[in-house]
């Protein structure tokens, strides 16, 4: 039942968002997450995303199992690109549909937290002056903590 | 046994390849590590610092004691950053 | 800065969340949550929803200000309707933008718990059978005590 | 003093109407609340029970002990039920 897409292309967040709202029934309650690229340094021009493919679609899945096992959810969605992806573009997107809001926000939240640490992705930022590649972030490993 | 070797963003870089297919004995990761590290000096380099690098044993992520038996493809990576 | 729409008229939550996040700068990080009529019962017709003109603008726009006071916030978003609202329309929407997505989320779920209890609305089920208001729930009013 | 007094919801049903300009020396939201019981039946049924209406003074939600110096607009309502 959940859904899940990684892509190189570009996506149209709203346009996802829309048709995940209308294949609900009997659901009030739809959150979505847009990962956008940021530049907080002030000279990025690109993010590079590598993943692993094949492992990338077992872990998100077992992780929309898990969302759908601990929730009351009606569905969920993962979009989630690789390859090049410019400022300012979308990386990924969640979306989940449940009877009630708490639901849908924390099973949201979770699958977030776990894309951010348990799916295989790695991100590069580029430069003018070059390329790096983003460490990952104690603050992200913590959150998983509190599932 | 064969295994099917996988390298990911840094350590692929320093590596200098993506995927390599190995003749080994190992009983474990680690004891594959440091076959790895054995061969050549880029090789050690990468894995100096095991306390960055994550690993995957048919892709599942796992630990560094974690057995090689029936296993048929192993990823070496950092920390992921996806989202 | 937070934008507030109180309005009869249907609106395209993909659309809205579209021109919202096209409107940020620098902002890894988007939330929205829409609500939709839920027909819980079966035999729900619609939704008659009605509002007090002058304080419902008021109290949103005061919990905008208090979401951007509390969170790393680039921007907010709040849309609710009035009026007959038919099964599996939306309702209202919200939508957050931040640096970060922890308090994207944040920000979100208190404007939700918020307007759920604090903005002058008033929901009534319209059934074959009738119509009866839909009572507030102590879990709603509790949700409030966490912020 | 001349209050505009709002009713919404199934306090407007119960009342019969939504708006009333009021005349009035009530000193609190409960003086005035005594006052309109005191007028009708339909008010004193609306009003029956308390726990159940919250009120508006000059579109500040506010409790029943609130004074009405300077207030031009009280509301009453049932508990909201928006989102």
């Amino acid at each position: 039942m959940p859904k899940l897409r990684v892509q190189t292309e570009e996506f149209d967040a709203g346009g996802e968002l829309n048709l995940f709202t209308q294949s609900q029934f009997g659901m009030g309650a739809v959150v979505s997450f847009s990962g956008i690229v940021r530049d907080v340094t002030g000279g990025l021009q690109s993010l590079e995303i590598e993943h692993y493919p094949g492992m990338t679609e077992r872990a998100i899945e077992s992780i929309l199992a898990e969302a759908v096992s601990r929730w009351d959810l009606g569905d969920a969605l993962v979009i989630h690109r690789y390859g090049s992806i410019p400022v300012g573009a979308p990386i990924m997107m969640v979306a989940t549909a449940a009877p009630h809001r708490s639901d849908a926000f924390q099973a949201a939240e979770f699958l977030m937290d776990y894309l951010k640490s348990r799916a295989p992705f790695w991100k590069k930022e580029v430069t003018r002056q070059g390329a790096d590649w983003v460490a990952a972030q104690d603050h992200d490993e913590d959150a998983l903590k509190r599932w | 046994m064969k295994l099917d070797v996988l390298y990911f963003a840094w350590l692929r870089e320093r590596i200098g390849l993506g995927q390599e297919c190995v003749e080994t004995n190992a009983e474990t990761v680690s004891d594959l590590v440091e076959e790895l590290r054995a061969r050549e000096d880029r090789y050690d380099l990468a894995f100096s610092d095991l306390a960055s690098v994550r690993v995957a044993v048919d892709q599942e992520l796992t630990s560094f004691d974690a057995p090689l038996s029936d296993a048929r493809e192993v990823a070496f990576f950092p920390p992921m950053t996806g989202g």
